[in-house]
């Protein structure tokens, strides 16, 4: 079977995935809503995996799919107690912006 | 070397790769800048099913599958539930200022720039990708490596999960407090 | 491996005795386990092997750090008994998350596969975005956990980021084979950025400068306890890991073939340099006693951060260095735990006149913050002589000179707080005893001088 | 040898067991006998000095005890030694001897002071200091002795303690004799570092018999300077003469064994001690000769127009001490000796005289509240009169002899000096009469009160003035022109030929009588003045001219203030306000930086996240590009 | 028996005070003062019999670190110096009251066995545990029963302590590098063999000598000084003033001159200079000041100016001069300190301007004032005099300038110390009532002028006892 990185060539997928990461972290900077921000840091873990897959049909070696597999794991699991952390703060505050959470500094 | 994609003799890999980046891209972009947080649901959802494409070009379906059963099925369901349970719309949405926006786009430039020219500068990757023919990607193969060589880490992604679980459940248990 | 395995099994325990309805017994239950796990532990001390295809490998410094991790939980549990009073039925949810907490970071001073690592880091982050968040009806709290989930999943993402690049140049996960490819010259120059990259994950999570912003507000929002067990437990651990995985992939040398060593140098230096005077003045005008612990604690990263100049020899100096810096945060966390019991915030002024309705006490944390400060006779001056020795014998006098103004600084908020103990009037009464963190505290300040007299205890460990 | 020792110990002992007797128990033992305690402990001093006196004539021998070591310096060795030779036991004659008369007269004139246990220990103490001074082996034992006298004076001066007046005058002579003290130090440093030695008698070996080079005469002409600028400071000599006359202030009695008998004349003692160091620095003996001259002549002046009987007396002092290193300046030690003992003689009498006076006035020290009291006081008014024609250097009283000798001197060495001494000299007459006029003759200007109480003062005021007015009369003749006995007896201290004997020819005649004529045209004018014209001097806001300037003593007290201690109280002052002030803020300021930048930095710490993550990016961006893009 | 007995003792005292509760601490602190005393006096013994009364233990390996304690004559006269002066202050304060005794008498036991450590140390790095030790105790002391408004006090304790920890600090980095330089050896002896370039000595030196100069203080890093002494209970001003600065000088003698003695010929005059414009500032500044513990401390200023300066000189007369000098004028200080303290227990103020006319009441507490400020001013037949002209003389050796400005201070000094004795003790009677002197107060006066004038009339056993030590430094410094 040929390898189809012989026609895309690995530069593309890193680049792309580098993109896309980029995108994850504007998204985190650009937006003040808590939700968009967790979405964005799943846009950069998903840039992330994607590389893990170009990588590991690159090196023709499944090691590189399996740890997609628990970074999709730390994923979810983030996103459970993310989810958790902003419920409660949408109780006690009414609100998701993260522009008001700033009580504490200095 | 950058790859210059020449588009008139294109192979269909190539067109499906490009089709796909540009969609993963665009939606991407639009998760971020819609103000409706549905709406940004929405298009992360389009995004993961075109990472999902990428996953299947790349000959890996089982984790295109799985992909989608995780991001779309389970994550993007999470977070359309809260989205609704906090009823969240595009009023909601507080006005940001423009040095906030200022900034982030400066520094999305500056890391895109620098992230890039590093990978343009390093040495190019010569030569063909080799093929060594193994089948090395399919749930077989992925279970024997996943349930014997990374055994322990599996194991460990369940104590991680379990971690995950009693943490939701001491963030959102409500208890007697006997003050 | 054995310890990894019996901490985990210890975490189940936890939590199947809120089944049985045994509440009572579990701190002393998971104290007398967390001591088995160290005798455990000892028992492995010297053995160099690795386990499960090479997923853990024990090694002196895996050991030797993972028993001052136990020995610090123990700590942090013994004192979770008084500080979790009010909230009986969570008890064991929050026993048992320190221990799976310790799990991950055994994990990640053992780990022999970048898999572990990841995991290691990821159980070690949520466990503590969940106790930051823990207090849910306190706003601060919330506040905290937020901050510090936001931005730790962001420094998550840029560590697999740069783990994915590692294996992009490597082709595996292997720690071995990665340190035996990476000094290859045919090296892309993918391996160095995914390690800068990780790198600059775990400086986050050190709170090293400019990674720091997250540790003084988490630290001000979160519970007293998981102040403490942030500034002691959790920068302990992830100094030692990003030590181990400087140090175990050839990192270093790596550099040296390309010509980037300088500059990486050059990097360590100048994040030391920032974080040791960032922390050190920016503590100056806290009032907020935890605020002003998380700005020192940036400051002791900064001087951490110096061992990885001489990472060939340095791992003793190291481990001295975290030891003596967390026995005198833990001994110093117990005495704020037991004045800010019962108040609002930890304001400065609720230690006023310490030194007269509690002498003792008092005592201990004018010694704990003597030592932090590295006052002769506490280890925390045995630490900073051992790490000025080593880096001057590396040649880089500058940055002992600017170390030491810094320890003057320091000086400055340090007494700030012995001021307020000793010198102004007490404004309440406190009650009663707490036995369990009298115990904390008197031990762990006598560990620190222990340490202190007896250096080479430590010290010779890894040597 | 072993008796030797006893003797010098017992010598300097007694006064000291005196004065700790007097310390611990003076109070409980009562006035009379604390004071008898006192007089006796000199007694038996006096007693042991002419033991020695008797064993040095007649063996010819100096008498050198050595207790033990007492300062190491690598090159120096310093023993706590005594030395008695001629001179010292020709000082200690007069030391301890007028010392006994004083210490009799203070018992009378003491009486009445509730201190007087006191003041019998300081004036014990002093004796003590002062014998140490003049036998010690070596400078730095004479130094103690040095600074001892000097703080005696200091003690003795501020008795009053309650009058800060007096305290400022006891801290003013302390201060200047310590300026003294410093130059004695330096003048020491050099010759040890020099010679390598301190010691009297090694020093004079070497000196004798080292070999000359240009480096060694120049340090011993500094080191000559620097000791007698130790000698002004403790002889009153110009410029640092003005805490004389302040020290009036004391006692009486202080005044006449302290600041005219005995510690002033220390200066001369220390450079004849060292004569053959200043035998070497003729150019310091210019200095020392001008220095003298110029003293005698502005004390002189200063003298005529001052009306505190004390005041005139202390510018006599001074203006004797100037004759006396005039005498010292040319090489005439034996001269300058004889002077020191005969002034000792009728100065010790004349204060002791006016204390008698200020006794029988119960304080008054104006000469314009006092006349005619001659008829009251009769034996006081004969014995100051005697003692006033002796220092007027009337024929045939002792200050004549020795005067005359100083003034021949002079006129061999340097004329103009001569001038100024013959000058010096007729106004000591004119200004002594007329003190003598102002008091005890015409009437008496005080209040009635004092008047009713005026009376001879008792037996043991008036026994030592006779005893010393016979002295002042008859001391002359130890050293009669041409047959001195002070000159031979002296004559081993010297390295020239002993007291060029001047031959006495018709000049001498010629300025003996010059001198003599000088003396009693002085009395005249006084006469004239003061007994016939009836003139008493102005009071103070009517004096204006010269003498005002006079009378103010030429302002030199102001200018010292203005030059040096007010511009060192201003400094003080800046440095208190300014540079302490300054480089603690200095100190501080470090420490406002450091809070200001954290005071800055917290608005950085501004709690928004994304300003947060923008700074990691940015960091992370730095980072990378620096290590991968630098290059 | 060896000299780690007397730190033992004086360890166990801190703490057996500290446990003896209140009423018996001060008791037991002069205890056990005496008893350290009691051993060093016999050890002292010991060692001109010749026995060998160091100890050398191995303690870190790696860095080599050893507890090292070397008692040669020069460090015995410091520790007799240090044990001699303890029970005198510890007496001293029997007149006051001092809430919580156990832990102030308890500190004050716990800073002579610092200090102590600090004069016997040979390692490097053991003296400098003992350097800092000390300071921790003084700070607490100055802290705690300080005098005077508690924002001033903290203020001025807190600079005190961040200054001399500053310059210390710096030492430990010289000591650092040199141990580098001796194969990783702290030990005294391998620290003087170490072989540096000149530029490195010049850098070690600075380094040696901002620790130095701020401890002893030498200007301009003397603004801790007064406040502090100010600030703190007499006490503490008298630890400080009477023992902690000789720390400085000693270690300028023990460590700064043979370790780098090249830098120390080459700035001879610089650093001789600093030290007499010290002497000369000092006693102008002094002139001037309203609080009569400030006055001293300015005059402690002036003293030990001219003391480094004598250390600098590189001479055995400056060394010894110096050494002699630290004795006396440590006695001095403690009982100036001291007469301060019995006007303050009387009178509750210590305004120069407010005092007055003591004399009449009390005139023996005005004599033996009297006899320590002329100690003071270096009267002959008093020790700080032998000292004094020992130091001017090894000045003037080196250039006769410095002696005649060094010498300054025999006119200065006298000038301020007899202005404040004159208005502090003289003048008309004081309208409040000065009670006479007691018992306690004078047998510690007694003591201390008993020793100023005996060792001024015999100063030849401590001369014995520091030369030979003085003499193996200087072939240490001239050893090139």
């Amino acid at each position: 079977m040929d390898n189809i990185l012989n026609q895309i060539g690995i530069e593309n997928y890193i680049f792309l995935s580098v993109v896309l990461f980029c995108i994850g972290i504007f998204g985190v900077l650009y937006r003040r809503n808590a939700i968009i921000v967790f979405m964005s840091i799943e846009i950069m873990l998903n840039a992330v995996n994607l590389l893990f897959v170009a990588f590991s049909t690159y090196h023709q070696d499944a090691q590189g799919q399996v740890f997609v597999f628990f970074s999709m794991a730390v994923a979810a699991a983030e996103v459970a107690v993310g989810l958790a952390i902003l419920v409660s703060i949408f109780r006690n505050l009414g609100s998701i912006s993260i522009d008001n959470l700033k009580n504490l500094k200095g | 070397m950058i790859h210059i994609p020449d588009f008139a003799h294109a192979t269909t890999v190539q067109v499906i790769f490009c089709f796909l980046a540009f969609i993963t891209v665009i939606t991407a972009f639009l998760t971020i800048f819609s103000r409706n947080p549905i709406h940004s649901a929405i298009y992360l959802v389009i995004c993961f099913f075109s990472i999902a494409g990428h996953y299947l070009l790349l000959n890996a379906q089982f984790l295109a599958i799985v992909h989608i059963i995780v991001y779309s099925g389970a994550i993007m369901i999470l977070f359309l539930f809260t989205i609704m349970l906090m009823n969240l719309n595009e009023q909601r949405d507080v006005h940001r200022p423009r040095i906030t926006r200022l900034g982030a786009i400066v520094s999305f430039c500056l890391i895109v720039i620098v992230l890039i020219t590093i990978f343009i500068n390093s040495k190019p990757i010569v030569g063909e990708y080799d093929s060594t023919g193994e089948d090395f990607q399919s749930i077989k193969v992925l279970g024997k490596i996943l349930l014997n060589e990374y055994m322990v880490p599996f194991e460990f992604a369940s104590i991680l999960l379990l971690v995950a679980m009693i943490g939701t459940v001491l963030l959102s248990k409500k208890e007697k407090l006997n003050k | 491996m054995n310890t990894l395995i019996a901490i985990t099994g210890l975490g189940i325990f936890c939590l199947l005795f809120e089944i049985l309805n045994f509440r009572k017994g579990i701190i002393p239950f998971t104290i007398l386990g967390l001591l088995g796990v160290l005798a455990l532990n000892f028992y492995e001390f010297g053995s160099t092997e690795s386990y499960y295809n090479n997923m853990i490998t024990v090694s002196k410094f895996s050991t030797s750090f993972s028993s001052l991790f136990i020995i610090l939980t123990i700590f942090l549990v013994a004192l979770s008994h008084n500080f979790y009073e009010n909230h009986p039925t969570k008890i064991s949810d929050f026993v048992a998350i320190k221990i799976f907490l310790l799990a991950g970071g055994v994990a990640m001073v053992s780990f022999g596969n970048l898999a572990m690592f990841f995991l290691g880091i990821e159980i070690l982050s949520i466990a503590l975005y969940v106790l930051a968040a823990s207090e849910r009806l306190n706003l601060k709290s919330n506040e905290a956990g937020m901050k510090y989930f936001l931005m730790g999943s962001f420094a998550s993402g840029i560590i697999l980021f740069g783990i994915c690049l590692i294996y992009g140049a490597m082709g595996s996960f292997d720690v071995v084979e990665i340190s035996e490819y990476s000094l290859s010259a045919e090296l892309p120059i993918w391996f160095p950025i995914g390690m800068v990259l990780v790198t600059i994950g775990m400086l986050f999570k050190i709170a090293a400068v400019p990674f720091h912003f997250w540790a003084p507000d988490v630290y001000e929002g979160s519970p007293a306890l998981t102040t403490a067990l942030m500034s002691t437990l959790a920068k302990v651990v992830a100094i030692a890991t990003l030590f181990k995985l400087i140090s175990s992939l050839n990192f270093i040398p790596s550099l040296e073939n390309q010509d980037h060593l300088n500059t990486f140098e050059n990097i360590i230096i100048f994040i030391s340099i920032a974080s040791m005077t960032v922390g050190n003045i920016m503590a100056l005008r806290q009032v907020n006693v935890k605020r002003m612990l998380a700005f020192s604690g940036i400051s002791h990263a900064g001087f951490m951060l110096m061992t990885f100049l001489t990472a060939a020899t340095s791992a003793g100096v190291l481990l001295y260095y975290t030891a003596a810096y967390a026995l005198a945060g833990i001994a110093a966390f117990s005495v704020i735990l037991y004045v800010c019991k019962n108040q609002n915030d930890e304001d400065i002024t609720n230690f006023h006149g310490l030194g007269k309705t509690n002498p003792l006490l008092a005592a201990i944390l004018t010694a704990s913050l003597l030592s932090m400060a590295g006052i002769p006779i506490f280890s925390g001056f045995f630490a900073k002589l051992f790490l000025f020795n080593q880096t001057i014998q590396a040649g880089h006098i500058t940055l002992v000179i600017v170390a030491v103004i810094n320890s003057i600084i320091s000086v400055g908020y340090y007494f700030k707080l012995i001021l307020a103990m000793y010198s102004k009037e007490p404004n309440q009464e406190r009650t009663g005893k707490p036995f369990l963190i009298y115990a904390v505290a008197i031990v762990s300040i006598t560990l620190n001088i222990a340490l202190g007299l007896f250096p080479s205890l430590v010290l010779d460990l890894l040597n | 040898m072993e008796m030797d020792t006893n003797l010098a110990l017992l010598l300097v002992l007694t006064p000291f067991l005196g004065f700790l007797i007097n310390v611990f128990f003076g109070k409980s033992l009562g006035k009379t006998v604390s004071g008898i305690i006192g007089t006796v402990a000199v007694v038996i001093s006096f007693i042991v000095t002419l033991v020695l006196f008797d064993q040095i004539t007649s063996t010819g021998k100096a008498i050198e005890v050595t207790l033990f070591d007492w300062i190491q310096i690598s090159n120096l060795k310093i023993n706590l030694g005594f030395l008695l030779d001629q001179l010292s036991v020709l000082w200690l004659l007069f030391v301890t001897g007028i010392g006994s008369l004083i210490h009799l007269y203070s018992i009378s004139y003491m009486h009445d002071d509730e201190n007087m246990h006191k003041f019998f220990s300081y004036l014990n103490l002093f004796v003590f200091f002062m014998i140490t001074l003049v036998i010690g082996s070596n400078l730095l034992v004479l130094f103690i002795g040095w600074e001892g006298v000097g703080l005696c004076s200091y003690l003795l001066i501020g008795f009053w303690h309650k009058n800060q007046d007096y305290n400022d005058a006891a801290k003013k002579a302390f201060i200047m004799n310590r300026i003294g003290d410093l130059g004695l130090l330096i003048g020491m440093f050099i010759l040890g570092y020099t010679f390598k030695t301190l010691d009297y008698t090694e020093l004079k070996q070497t000196i004798l018999t080292i070999h000359y080079e240009p480096q060694i005469a120049w340090n011993v002409s500094i080191a000559a300077l620097c000791l007698f600028i130790g000698a002004c400071g403790k002889s009153a000599q110009i410029p640092l003469y003005t805490w004389l006359p302040d020290a009036m202030a004391g006692p009486t009695p202080v005044s006449a064994l302290i600041h005219a008998a005995t510690m002033v004349t220390a200066g001369i003692f220390m450079i004849t001690r060292l004569n053959f160091v200043f035998d070497l620095a003729t150019d310091v003996q210019t200095v020392i000769a001008v220095i003298g001259a110029i003293t005698s002549l502005v004390a002189a002046t200063i003298g005529l127009v001052q009306t505190d009987i004390k005041k005139v007396l202390a510018y006599s002092t001074v203006s004797q001490l100037g004759l006396m290193f005039l005498a010292l300046g040319f090489g005439a030690y034996e001269v300058a000796v004889f002077h020191v003992i005969t002034h000792a003689f009728f100065k010790a009498c004349l204060f002791l005289g006016s204390g008698s006076v200020i006794h029988g006035l119960h304080g008054e020290q104006d000469m314009r509240k006092m006349g005619g009291l001659r008829k009251a006081m009769p034996i006081t008014f004969w014995t100051m009169l005697i003692s006033s024609l002796a220092i007027s250097g009337v024929p045939f009283f002792s200050g004549f002899f020795s005067k005359d000798e100083i003034l021949l001197t002079a006129f061999h060495h340097s004329i103009p000096l001569y001038v100024v001494g013959s000058v010096a000299s007729i106004m000591t007459a004119f200004y002594m009469f007329r003190l003598m006029f102002l008091t005890f003759f015409k009437e008496f200007r005080g209040t009635e009160e004092q008047k009713h109480h005026l009376h001879e003062s008792g037996s043991l005021i008036t026994i030592p003035l006779i005893i010393l007015a016979i002295l002042a009369a008859f001391g002359g003749l130890i050293s009669l022109p041409g047959h001195s006995w002070l000159n031979e007896y002296l004559a081993p201290l010297f390295t020239k030929v002993a007291g060029e004997e001047h031959h006495l020819g018709a000049t001498e005649y010629t300025l003996m009588g010059v001198a003599v004529l000088g003396g009693l045209l002085g009395i005249l004018i006084a006469y004239i003045k003061y007994f016939k014209q009836d003139n008493v001097p102005e009071s103070d806001e009517n004096i204006t001219g010269l003498s005002k300037v006079l009378y103010n003593k030429y302002y030199v007290d102001e200018i010292y203030d203005a030059v040096f201690v007010q511009p060192i109280n201003v400094l003080s002052k800046f440095f208190r306000d300014y540079i302490e002030t300054g480089l603690s803020a200095l100190v501080f300021g470090l420490g406002k930086v450091a809070n200001e930048i954290a005071f800055q930095g917290k608005r950085l710490q501004s709690g928004s996240i994304g300003l947060y993550l923008f700074v990691f990016v940015l960091g992370m961006c730095a980072i990378i590009s620096y290590i991968f893009l630098a290059q | 028996m060896n000299v780690s007995t007397i730190l033992i003792i004086l360890l166990i005292g801190a703490f057996a005070t500290y446990f003896s509760g209140d009423k018996l601490a001060s008791k037991v602190a002069l205890l056990f003062s005496l008893a350290a005393l009691g051993c060093s006096i016999v050890l002292l013994n010991n060692y001109n019999a010749g026995e060998n009364i160091s100890v050398i233990n191995a303690w870190i390996t790696q860095p080599k670190i050893s507890f090292a304690l070397n008692a040669d004559g020069l460090g015995l006269a410091m520790v007799l110096l240090t044990l001699a002066l303890t029970p005198i202050i510890i007496f001293s304060s029997f007149g006051n009251e001092y809430k919580n005794a156990k832990g102030f008498y308890g500190l004050i036991l716990f800073m002579a066995f610092a200090m102590t450590g600090t004069f016997l140390a040979a390692d490097g790095l053991l003296y400098y545990i003992f350097w800092e030790l000390a300071l921790i105790p003084i700070y607490f002391i100055a802290l705690i029963w300080g005098n005077g408004d508690a924002d001033e006090r903290r203020k001025a304790v807190v600079k005190f302590f961040i200054y001399t920890l500053a310059g210390s600090l710096f030492m430990l980095v010289a000591f650092i590098y040199l141990s580098q330089k001796a194969n990783g050896s702290f030990l005294i002896e391998d620290l003087y063999k170490v072989e540096l370039s000149a530029c490195e000595q010049f850098w070690i030196f600075l380094a040696f000598f901002l620790a130095y100069a701020i401890k002893i203080p030498i200007i301009p890093f003397h603004t801790w000084q007064a406040n502090v002494y100010q600030k703190a209970p007499t006490v503490g001003t008298m630890l400080l003033s009477g023992i902690m600065l000789k720390m400085g000088l000693y270690s300028v003698i023990r460590w700064q001159l043979p370790i780098a003695p090249l830098a120390a010929k080459e700035y001879m005059n610089i650093f001789i200079a600093l030290g007499i414009a010290g002497v000369i500032y000092g006693s102008i500044v002094a002139l001037r000041q309203k609080d009569l513990k400030k006055l001293l401390a300015y005059s402690s200023l002036a003293h030990v100016g001219l003391i480094a300066a004598g250390s600098y000189t590189l001479t055995l007369d400056g060394l010894r001069g110096a050494v002699l000098q630290m004795i006396a004028h440590g006695f001095v200080v403690v009982g100036l300190f001291f007469a301060a303290e019995v006007i303050f227990r009387r009178f509750e103020t210590r305004e120069i301007a407010e005092l007055g006319g003591i004399r009449t009441q009390s005139p023996k507490f005005t004599s033996m004032f009297l006899i320590l400020v002329l100690a003071s001013v270096a009267l002959p037949s008093t020790f700080n005099f032998v000292g004094e002209f020992t130091v001017l003389y090894s000045l003037s050796q080196i250039n006769i300038w410095f002696a005649v400005l060094g010498g300054t201070t025999i006119i200065l000094g006298a000038y301020y110390m007899l202005r404040m004795f004159q208005h502090v003790m003289l003048g008309q009677t004081n309208s409040k009532v000065f009670a006479d002197v007691t018992l306690s107060e004078g047998i510690s006066f007694a003591v201390i002028i008993a020793v100023l004038l005996f060792f001024g009339f015999y100063p030849k056993p401590i001369t014995d006892l520091i030369t030979p030590s003085l003499e193996t430094i200087l072939q240490v410094i001239n050893k090139n």
